[in-house]
Protein backbone atom coordinates (compact mmCIF):
# COMPACT_ATOMS: atom_id res chain seq x y z
CA UNK A 1 0.00 0.00 0.00
CA UNK A 2 1.11 3.34 -0.30
CA UNK A 3 -0.18 6.44 0.36
CA UNK A 4 -0.18 9.49 -1.93
CA UNK A 5 -0.45 12.87 -0.78
CA UNK A 6 -2.80 14.94 -3.05
CA UNK A 7 -4.07 18.86 -2.59
CA UNK A 8 -7.36 18.92 -2.71
CA UNK A 9 -9.65 22.44 -2.82
CA UNK A 10 -13.32 23.24 -2.32
CA UNK A 11 -14.74 24.87 -5.15
CA UNK A 12 -18.38 26.68 -4.98
CA UNK A 13 -21.00 25.38 -7.56
CA UNK A 14 -24.18 27.53 -8.31
CA UNK A 15 -27.31 26.26 -8.56
CA UNK A 16 -29.94 27.98 -10.57
CA UNK A 17 -34.18 27.97 -10.50
CA UNK A 18 -35.54 24.19 -9.83
CA UNK A 19 -32.11 22.55 -8.51
CA UNK A 20 -31.53 26.17 -6.37
CA UNK A 21 -35.17 25.39 -4.80
CA UNK A 22 -34.54 21.46 -4.46
CA UNK A 23 -31.29 21.79 -2.61
CA UNK A 24 -32.29 25.21 -1.01
CA UNK A 25 -29.48 27.00 -1.33
CA UNK A 26 -27.68 29.03 -3.98
CA UNK A 27 -24.64 27.17 -4.10
CA UNK A 28 -22.80 24.20 -2.78
CA UNK A 29 -19.32 23.34 -1.95
CA UNK A 30 -17.44 20.32 -3.51
CA UNK A 31 -14.24 18.99 -3.13
CA UNK A 32 -11.89 18.98 -6.48
CA UNK A 33 -8.53 17.38 -6.94
CA UNK A 34 -6.91 20.26 -9.50
CA UNK A 35 -5.64 18.41 -12.53
CA UNK A 36 -7.74 15.31 -11.93
CA UNK A 37 -11.54 16.08 -11.04
CA UNK A 38 -13.04 16.16 -14.25
CA UNK A 39 -16.79 17.67 -14.63
CA UNK A 40 -18.34 14.30 -14.37
CA UNK A 41 -16.23 13.76 -11.21
CA UNK A 42 -17.57 17.40 -10.21
CA UNK A 43 -21.20 16.65 -11.19
CA UNK A 44 -20.98 13.18 -9.17
CA UNK A 45 -20.02 15.41 -6.11
CA UNK A 46 -23.07 17.70 -6.18
CA UNK A 47 -25.22 14.28 -6.06
CA UNK A 48 -23.34 13.33 -3.09
CA UNK A 49 -23.66 16.86 -1.82
CA UNK A 50 -27.08 16.91 -1.98
CA UNK A 51 -29.30 14.26 -2.94
CA UNK A 52 -32.28 16.42 -3.89
CA UNK A 53 -30.33 16.97 -6.91
CA UNK A 54 -29.65 13.33 -8.01
CA UNK A 55 -32.49 12.85 -10.42
CA UNK A 56 -31.75 16.07 -12.14
CA UNK A 57 -27.95 15.48 -13.11
CA UNK A 58 -28.13 12.88 -15.57
CA UNK A 59 -29.45 15.66 -17.80
CA UNK A 60 -27.43 18.33 -16.57
CA UNK A 61 -23.95 19.46 -17.39
CA UNK A 62 -21.47 21.66 -15.62
CA UNK A 63 -20.37 25.64 -16.66
CA UNK A 64 -16.54 26.68 -16.38
CA UNK A 65 -16.07 30.18 -16.93
CA UNK A 66 -19.43 30.44 -18.06
CA UNK A 67 -19.01 28.28 -21.08
CA UNK A 68 -20.74 24.29 -21.38
CA UNK A 69 -17.58 22.23 -21.38
CA UNK A 70 -17.84 18.25 -21.45
CA UNK A 71 -17.79 15.32 -18.89
CA UNK A 72 -14.18 14.53 -19.34
CA UNK A 73 -12.95 18.21 -18.72
CA UNK A 74 -10.41 18.45 -16.03
CA UNK A 75 -11.28 20.68 -13.39
CA UNK A 76 -7.99 23.36 -12.41
CA UNK A 77 -9.21 24.75 -9.37
CA UNK A 78 -9.86 28.12 -9.75
CA UNK A 79 -12.43 28.24 -11.99
CA UNK A 80 -16.26 29.46 -11.89
CA UNK A 81 -18.26 26.72 -11.46
CA UNK A 82 -22.30 26.55 -12.23
CA UNK A 83 -24.59 23.97 -12.59
CA UNK A 84 -26.69 24.21 -15.81
CA UNK A 85 -29.86 22.13 -15.57
CA UNK A 86 -33.18 22.03 -15.68
CA UNK A 87 -33.40 25.11 -18.07
CA UNK A 88 -36.34 26.19 -19.42
CA UNK A 89 -36.55 29.83 -20.29
CA UNK A 90 -39.76 31.77 -22.46
CA UNK B 1 -30.43 48.33 -34.80
CA UNK B 2 -32.51 47.22 -37.25
CA UNK B 3 -30.67 44.42 -38.87
CA UNK B 4 -28.91 41.89 -37.70
CA UNK B 5 -28.99 40.18 -34.00
CA UNK B 6 -30.05 41.66 -30.67
CA UNK B 7 -29.97 39.97 -27.08
CA UNK B 8 -31.59 42.11 -23.99
CA UNK B 9 -32.00 40.40 -20.70
CA UNK B 10 -34.47 42.44 -19.13
CA UNK B 11 -35.01 43.43 -15.10
CA UNK B 12 -38.92 42.19 -14.78
CA UNK B 13 -41.78 42.42 -17.50
CA UNK B 14 -40.49 42.85 -21.27
CA UNK B 15 -41.65 46.23 -22.88
CA UNK B 16 -40.65 49.00 -24.90
CA UNK B 17 -41.12 49.00 -29.07
CA UNK B 18 -40.25 46.17 -31.10
CA UNK B 19 -37.16 46.39 -33.52
CA UNK B 20 -38.31 47.77 -37.04
CA UNK B 21 -38.30 45.57 -40.23
CA UNK B 22 -35.22 46.53 -42.56
CA UNK B 23 -35.89 47.19 -46.01
CA UNK B 24 -35.50 43.91 -47.84
CA UNK B 25 -37.73 42.04 -45.02
CA UNK B 26 -40.78 40.70 -46.27
CA UNK B 27 -41.77 39.14 -43.36
CA UNK B 28 -41.50 40.36 -39.53
CA UNK B 29 -42.58 37.54 -37.35
CA UNK B 30 -43.01 38.60 -33.84
CA UNK B 31 -43.22 35.94 -30.53
CA UNK B 32 -44.62 37.08 -27.57
CA UNK B 33 -44.64 35.12 -24.26
CA UNK B 34 -46.32 35.77 -21.73
CA UNK B 35 -47.16 34.36 -18.08
CA UNK B 36 -50.23 31.74 -17.87
CA UNK B 37 -52.61 32.18 -15.13
CA UNK B 38 -52.05 28.90 -13.79
CA UNK B 39 -49.19 26.08 -13.99
CA UNK B 40 -49.90 22.42 -13.32
CA UNK B 41 -53.07 23.23 -12.33
CA UNK B 42 -52.21 25.28 -9.51
CA UNK B 43 -53.05 29.69 -9.82
CA UNK B 44 -49.80 31.60 -10.46
CA UNK B 45 -48.77 34.84 -8.77
CA UNK B 46 -45.87 35.15 -10.73
CA UNK B 47 -42.81 34.17 -12.35
CA UNK B 48 -39.40 34.50 -11.49
CA UNK B 49 -36.92 33.60 -14.21
CA UNK B 50 -33.05 33.40 -13.60
CA UNK B 51 -30.21 33.93 -15.42
CA UNK B 52 -26.59 33.62 -15.17
CA UNK B 53 -25.07 36.45 -16.56
CA UNK B 54 -22.98 37.03 -18.69
CA UNK B 55 -23.27 33.36 -19.99
CA UNK B 56 -26.90 33.63 -20.65
CA UNK B 57 -26.42 36.51 -22.61
CA UNK B 58 -23.64 34.71 -24.56
CA UNK B 59 -25.46 31.43 -25.27
CA UNK B 60 -28.09 33.34 -26.64
CA UNK B 61 -26.07 35.97 -28.99
CA UNK B 62 -24.59 32.57 -30.24
CA UNK B 63 -27.94 30.75 -30.44
CA UNK B 64 -28.96 33.99 -32.65
CA UNK B 65 -26.28 33.88 -35.14
CA UNK B 66 -26.37 30.20 -35.68
CA UNK B 67 -29.81 30.47 -36.51
CA UNK B 68 -29.72 33.64 -38.16
CA UNK B 69 -26.88 31.54 -40.62
CA UNK B 70 -28.91 28.24 -40.63
CA UNK B 71 -32.42 30.12 -41.78
CA UNK B 72 -30.93 32.55 -43.66
CA UNK B 73 -32.61 35.47 -41.86
CA UNK B 74 -32.33 39.22 -41.98
CA UNK B 75 -32.55 40.31 -38.08
CA UNK B 76 -33.18 37.77 -35.13
CA UNK B 77 -33.89 39.75 -31.52
CA UNK B 78 -34.39 38.67 -28.56
CA UNK B 79 -35.59 40.33 -25.45
CA UNK B 80 -35.48 38.23 -22.34
CA UNK B 81 -36.87 38.54 -18.58
CA UNK B 82 -34.62 38.28 -15.43
CA UNK B 83 -36.49 38.43 -11.81
CA UNK B 84 -40.10 38.46 -11.14
CA UNK B 85 -42.79 38.85 -13.72
CA UNK B 86 -46.68 38.68 -12.76
CA UNK B 87 -49.18 37.06 -14.36
CA UNK B 88 -50.15 38.41 -17.82
CA UNK B 89 -46.90 40.18 -18.77
CA UNK B 90 -44.80 39.34 -21.27
CA UNK B 91 -41.77 37.34 -20.33
CA UNK B 92 -40.10 36.87 -23.67
CA UNK B 93 -39.82 38.85 -26.91
CA UNK B 94 -38.52 37.27 -30.30
CA UNK B 95 -38.50 39.42 -33.43
CA UNK B 96 -37.49 37.91 -36.92
CA UNK B 97 -37.18 39.59 -40.21
CA UNK B 98 -36.86 37.39 -43.00
CA UNK B 99 -37.38 37.42 -46.86
CA UNK B 100 -39.88 34.76 -46.71
CA UNK B 101 -42.61 33.76 -44.21
CA UNK B 102 -41.69 30.48 -44.30
CA UNK B 103 -37.72 30.76 -43.32
CA UNK B 104 -38.71 33.15 -40.29
CA UNK B 105 -41.64 30.37 -38.59
CA UNK B 106 -39.14 27.50 -39.06
CA UNK B 107 -36.29 30.45 -37.23
CA UNK B 108 -38.53 31.17 -34.50
CA UNK B 109 -39.54 27.39 -33.93
CA UNK B 110 -35.87 26.43 -33.72
CA UNK B 111 -34.61 28.90 -31.97
CA UNK B 112 -37.28 28.83 -29.09
CA UNK B 113 -36.85 24.69 -28.94
CA UNK B 114 -32.82 25.38 -28.41
CA UNK B 115 -33.13 28.38 -26.18
CA UNK B 116 -35.67 26.07 -23.68
CA UNK B 117 -33.42 23.16 -24.15
CA UNK B 118 -29.62 24.55 -23.69
CA UNK B 119 -29.88 28.22 -22.51
CA UNK B 120 -28.98 29.46 -19.16
CA UNK B 121 -32.47 30.65 -18.17
CA UNK B 122 -34.69 29.03 -15.50
CA UNK B 123 -38.16 30.10 -14.11
CA UNK B 124 -40.04 29.28 -11.19
CA UNK B 125 -43.28 29.46 -10.22
CA UNK B 126 -44.85 31.92 -7.21
CA UNK B 127 -47.95 30.47 -6.68
CA UNK B 128 -50.77 32.49 -5.59
CA UNK B 129 -51.70 29.92 -2.62
CA UNK B 130 -48.44 30.78 -0.57
CA UNK B 131 -48.08 33.63 1.17
CA UNK B 132 -44.03 33.49 0.49
CA UNK B 133 -42.23 32.51 -2.53
CA UNK B 134 -40.75 28.93 -1.90
CA UNK B 135 -37.75 30.60 -1.48
CA UNK B 136 -34.06 29.87 -1.64
CA UNK B 137 -32.30 32.66 0.21
CA UNK B 138 -33.30 36.51 -1.75
CA UNK B 139 -32.17 38.66 -4.46
CA UNK B 140 -29.19 37.78 -6.19
CA UNK B 141 -31.44 35.81 -8.75
CA UNK B 142 -29.10 34.15 -11.41
CA UNK B 143 -25.50 35.07 -9.94
CA UNK B 144 -25.38 38.79 -11.40
CA UNK C 1 -62.43 42.69 -29.82
CA UNK C 2 -59.48 40.85 -28.06
CA UNK C 3 -60.53 37.57 -27.65
CA UNK C 4 -62.35 35.95 -30.72
CA UNK C 5 -61.79 36.59 -34.48
CA UNK C 6 -61.68 39.49 -36.84
CA UNK C 7 -61.18 40.49 -39.74
CA UNK C 8 -60.66 43.95 -41.57
CA UNK C 9 -59.73 44.69 -45.58
CA UNK C 10 -57.94 48.21 -45.29
CA UNK C 11 -57.47 50.92 -47.97
CA UNK C 12 -53.87 50.97 -48.50
CA UNK C 13 -51.03 49.80 -46.11
CA UNK C 14 -51.71 48.40 -43.12
CA UNK C 15 -51.74 50.21 -39.54
CA UNK C 16 -52.72 50.68 -36.62
CA UNK C 17 -52.43 48.71 -32.95
CA UNK C 18 -51.78 45.19 -32.50
CA UNK C 19 -55.01 43.41 -30.86
CA UNK C 20 -54.20 43.40 -27.19
CA UNK C 21 -53.75 39.27 -25.85
CA UNK C 22 -56.44 38.67 -23.64
CA UNK C 23 -55.83 37.01 -20.63
CA UNK C 24 -54.58 33.02 -20.31
CA UNK C 25 -52.71 33.37 -23.84
CA UNK C 26 -49.69 32.49 -22.89
CA UNK C 27 -48.49 33.06 -26.77
CA UNK C 28 -48.98 36.07 -28.96
CA UNK C 29 -47.93 35.65 -32.12
CA UNK C 30 -47.84 38.44 -34.87
CA UNK C 31 -46.88 37.64 -38.70
CA UNK C 32 -46.20 41.51 -41.05
CA UNK C 33 -45.99 41.10 -44.32
CA UNK C 34 -44.22 43.56 -46.21
CA UNK C 35 -44.10 44.66 -49.71
CA UNK C 36 -40.60 43.81 -51.03
CA UNK C 37 -38.38 45.52 -53.01
CA UNK C 38 -38.05 43.71 -55.93
CA UNK C 39 -40.43 40.66 -57.33
CA UNK C 40 -38.71 38.31 -60.01
CA UNK C 41 -35.35 40.20 -60.72
CA UNK C 42 -37.64 43.66 -61.92
CA UNK C 43 -37.65 46.21 -59.21
CA UNK C 44 -41.18 47.11 -57.83
CA UNK C 45 -42.90 50.45 -56.90
CA UNK C 46 -45.33 49.23 -55.23
CA UNK C 47 -48.40 46.20 -55.36
CA UNK C 48 -51.88 46.43 -56.00
CA UNK C 49 -54.24 44.61 -54.09
CA UNK C 50 -57.53 43.40 -55.19
CA UNK C 51 -60.44 41.56 -52.81
CA UNK C 52 -64.22 41.01 -54.28
CA UNK C 53 -66.77 42.28 -51.38
CA UNK C 54 -67.84 40.48 -49.53
CA UNK C 55 -67.12 37.16 -50.66
CA UNK C 56 -63.58 38.14 -49.77
CA UNK C 57 -64.27 39.17 -45.91
CA UNK C 58 -66.57 36.18 -45.68
CA UNK C 59 -63.55 34.04 -47.15
CA UNK C 60 -61.31 35.21 -44.26
CA UNK C 61 -63.95 34.74 -41.41
CA UNK C 62 -64.86 31.49 -42.51
CA UNK C 63 -60.73 30.63 -42.61
CA UNK C 64 -60.28 32.27 -39.55
CA UNK C 65 -63.15 30.11 -37.47
CA UNK C 66 -61.64 26.88 -38.96
CA UNK C 67 -58.16 27.41 -38.01
CA UNK C 68 -59.06 28.81 -34.75
CA UNK C 69 -61.20 25.51 -34.14
CA UNK C 70 -58.47 22.87 -35.58
CA UNK C 71 -55.87 24.43 -33.85
CA UNK C 72 -57.38 25.39 -30.02
CA UNK C 73 -56.81 28.76 -30.31
CA UNK C 74 -57.71 31.76 -28.19
CA UNK C 75 -57.66 34.46 -31.35
CA UNK C 76 -57.00 35.13 -35.03
CA UNK C 77 -57.01 38.76 -35.96
CA UNK C 78 -56.38 39.64 -39.75
CA UNK C 79 -55.94 42.89 -41.34
CA UNK C 80 -55.00 42.80 -44.98
CA UNK C 81 -54.84 45.46 -47.37
CA UNK C 82 -56.86 46.67 -50.42
CA UNK C 83 -55.45 48.88 -53.24
CA UNK C 84 -51.88 50.56 -53.22
CA UNK C 85 -49.23 49.56 -50.89
CA UNK C 86 -45.82 50.87 -51.38
CA UNK C 87 -42.31 48.75 -50.84
CA UNK C 88 -41.72 48.67 -47.27
CA UNK C 89 -45.30 49.06 -46.09
CA UNK C 90 -47.42 46.96 -44.45
CA UNK C 91 -49.89 44.64 -46.71
CA UNK C 92 -51.21 41.97 -44.58
CA UNK C 93 -50.85 41.06 -40.46
CA UNK C 94 -52.24 38.02 -38.36
CA UNK C 95 -52.17 38.03 -35.26
CA UNK C 96 -52.76 34.72 -33.28
CA UNK C 97 -53.46 34.02 -29.79
CA UNK C 98 -52.70 30.56 -27.97
CA UNK C 99 -52.56 29.31 -24.58
CA UNK C 100 -49.59 27.66 -26.32
CA UNK C 101 -46.71 28.52 -28.73
CA UNK C 102 -46.58 25.27 -31.22
CA UNK C 103 -50.13 25.58 -32.31
CA UNK C 104 -49.80 28.81 -32.23
CA UNK C 105 -47.00 28.72 -35.12
CA UNK C 106 -48.89 25.84 -36.70
CA UNK C 107 -51.68 27.75 -36.81
CA UNK C 108 -50.07 30.58 -38.37
CA UNK C 109 -48.32 29.03 -41.31
CA UNK C 110 -51.72 26.91 -41.76
CA UNK C 111 -53.61 30.18 -42.21
CA UNK C 112 -51.42 31.98 -44.54
CA UNK C 113 -51.14 28.73 -46.70
CA UNK C 114 -54.37 28.50 -46.82
CA UNK C 115 -55.25 32.20 -47.43
CA UNK C 116 -52.50 31.91 -50.31
CA UNK C 117 -54.45 29.22 -52.17
CA UNK C 118 -58.39 30.14 -51.49
CA UNK C 119 -59.16 33.51 -50.61
CA UNK C 120 -60.20 35.80 -53.46
CA UNK C 121 -57.50 38.76 -52.84
CA UNK C 122 -55.05 39.27 -55.76
CA UNK C 123 -51.91 41.52 -56.21
CA UNK C 124 -50.51 43.00 -58.92
CA UNK C 125 -47.17 44.49 -59.37
CA UNK C 126 -46.74 48.18 -60.47
CA UNK C 127 -43.10 47.90 -61.59
CA UNK C 128 -40.58 51.08 -61.11
CA UNK C 129 -39.58 51.12 -65.03
CA UNK C 130 -42.70 51.76 -66.04
CA UNK C 131 -44.04 55.21 -65.91
CA UNK C 132 -47.98 53.63 -65.41
CA UNK C 133 -48.99 50.79 -64.06
CA UNK C 134 -50.14 47.85 -66.39
CA UNK C 135 -53.64 49.04 -66.28
CA UNK C 136 -56.81 47.30 -67.37
CA UNK C 137 -59.16 50.47 -66.56
CA UNK C 138 -58.90 52.51 -63.37
CA UNK C 139 -60.21 52.63 -60.33
CA UNK C 140 -62.62 50.02 -58.65
CA UNK C 141 -59.97 47.39 -58.04
CA UNK C 142 -61.98 44.36 -56.43
CA UNK C 143 -65.41 44.84 -57.43
CA UNK C 144 -66.42 47.18 -53.70
CA UNK D 1 -83.56 17.19 -87.12
CA UNK D 2 -85.36 18.51 -84.43
CA UNK D 3 -84.95 22.63 -83.71
CA UNK D 4 -85.23 23.67 -80.38
CA UNK D 5 -85.81 26.95 -79.12
CA UNK D 6 -83.50 27.96 -75.94
CA UNK D 7 -83.57 30.97 -74.13
CA UNK D 8 -80.07 32.43 -73.55
CA UNK D 9 -78.60 35.18 -71.55
CA UNK D 10 -75.56 37.29 -71.09
CA UNK D 11 -74.03 36.96 -67.71
CA UNK D 12 -71.15 39.43 -66.68
CA UNK D 13 -68.14 37.61 -65.46
CA UNK D 14 -66.00 39.74 -63.24
CA UNK D 15 -61.89 39.40 -63.22
CA UNK D 16 -59.38 40.35 -61.19
CA UNK D 17 -55.75 40.61 -60.26
CA UNK D 18 -53.54 39.02 -62.62
CA UNK D 19 -56.76 37.34 -64.80
CA UNK D 20 -58.07 41.24 -65.21
CA UNK D 21 -54.43 42.24 -66.56
CA UNK D 22 -54.52 38.93 -68.78
CA UNK D 23 -57.77 39.89 -70.42
CA UNK D 24 -56.98 43.55 -70.03
CA UNK D 25 -60.88 44.19 -69.26
CA UNK D 26 -62.43 43.75 -65.41
CA UNK D 27 -65.53 41.81 -66.66
CA UNK D 28 -66.60 39.24 -69.68
CA UNK D 29 -69.71 38.99 -71.13
CA UNK D 30 -70.53 34.93 -71.87
CA UNK D 31 -74.10 33.18 -73.02
CA UNK D 32 -75.57 31.12 -70.43
CA UNK D 33 -78.60 29.03 -71.01
CA UNK D 34 -80.37 29.49 -67.71
CA UNK D 35 -81.08 26.10 -65.85
CA UNK D 36 -78.80 24.39 -67.65
CA UNK D 37 -75.17 26.00 -68.45
CA UNK D 38 -73.10 24.82 -65.69
CA UNK D 39 -70.01 26.48 -63.90
CA UNK D 40 -67.91 24.24 -65.87
CA UNK D 41 -69.60 25.34 -69.15
CA UNK D 42 -68.98 28.94 -67.92
CA UNK D 43 -65.32 28.64 -66.97
CA UNK D 44 -65.04 26.96 -70.90
CA UNK D 45 -67.17 29.89 -72.15
CA UNK D 46 -64.47 32.42 -71.16
CA UNK D 47 -61.87 30.64 -72.74
CA UNK D 48 -63.40 30.92 -76.04
CA UNK D 49 -64.18 34.79 -75.27
CA UNK D 50 -60.60 35.44 -73.88
CA UNK D 51 -57.83 33.12 -75.41
CA UNK D 52 -55.32 34.49 -72.74
CA UNK D 53 -57.35 33.04 -69.39
CA UNK D 54 -56.83 29.56 -71.05
CA UNK D 55 -54.17 28.63 -68.77
CA UNK D 56 -55.18 29.75 -65.42
CA UNK D 57 -58.70 28.57 -66.10
CA UNK D 58 -57.56 24.45 -65.14
CA UNK D 59 -57.37 26.31 -61.74
CA UNK D 60 -59.97 28.35 -61.32
CA UNK D 61 -63.11 28.47 -59.75
CA UNK D 62 -66.24 30.42 -60.44
CA UNK D 63 -68.12 32.46 -57.84
CA UNK D 64 -71.64 32.46 -57.84
CA UNK D 65 -73.09 34.57 -55.84
CA UNK D 66 -70.08 35.33 -53.90
CA UNK D 67 -69.23 32.07 -52.75
CA UNK D 68 -67.09 29.31 -54.65
CA UNK D 69 -69.22 26.67 -55.80
CA UNK D 70 -69.01 23.19 -57.75
CA UNK D 71 -68.10 22.56 -61.54
CA UNK D 72 -71.50 21.16 -62.28
CA UNK D 73 -73.57 23.40 -60.27
CA UNK D 74 -76.15 25.00 -63.06
CA UNK D 75 -76.64 28.84 -63.25
CA UNK D 76 -79.91 30.45 -63.26
CA UNK D 77 -78.89 33.38 -65.57
CA UNK D 78 -79.91 36.40 -62.77
CA UNK D 79 -76.54 35.45 -60.63
CA UNK D 80 -73.10 37.50 -59.63
CA UNK D 81 -70.37 35.91 -60.95
CA UNK D 82 -66.46 36.03 -60.68
CA UNK D 83 -63.82 34.60 -61.89
CA UNK D 84 -61.38 33.65 -58.43
CA UNK D 85 -57.86 32.33 -60.13
CA UNK D 86 -54.34 33.21 -59.73
CA UNK D 87 -55.06 34.33 -55.82
CA UNK D 88 -52.19 34.98 -53.91
CA UNK D 89 -53.01 37.62 -50.74
CA UNK D 90 -50.54 38.38 -48.07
Amino acid sequence: MTRETRTTVRMEVLLFGPQAALAKVRALSIEVVPGETTCADALRELGEACEFLRDSLPASRLAVNHALVDADVVLRGDEALALIGMVGGG
Amino acid sequence: MSAGISVRLVEGPVNGDVVDAPRGAGAALVFEGRVRPNEGGRLLEALGYEAYSPMTERQLEQLAAAVLEEHGLIGLHVDHSVGRVPIGAMSFRLVVHSAHRKSGLAAMDAFIDRMKRDVALWKVPVYADVSASHGVGKGAAGGG
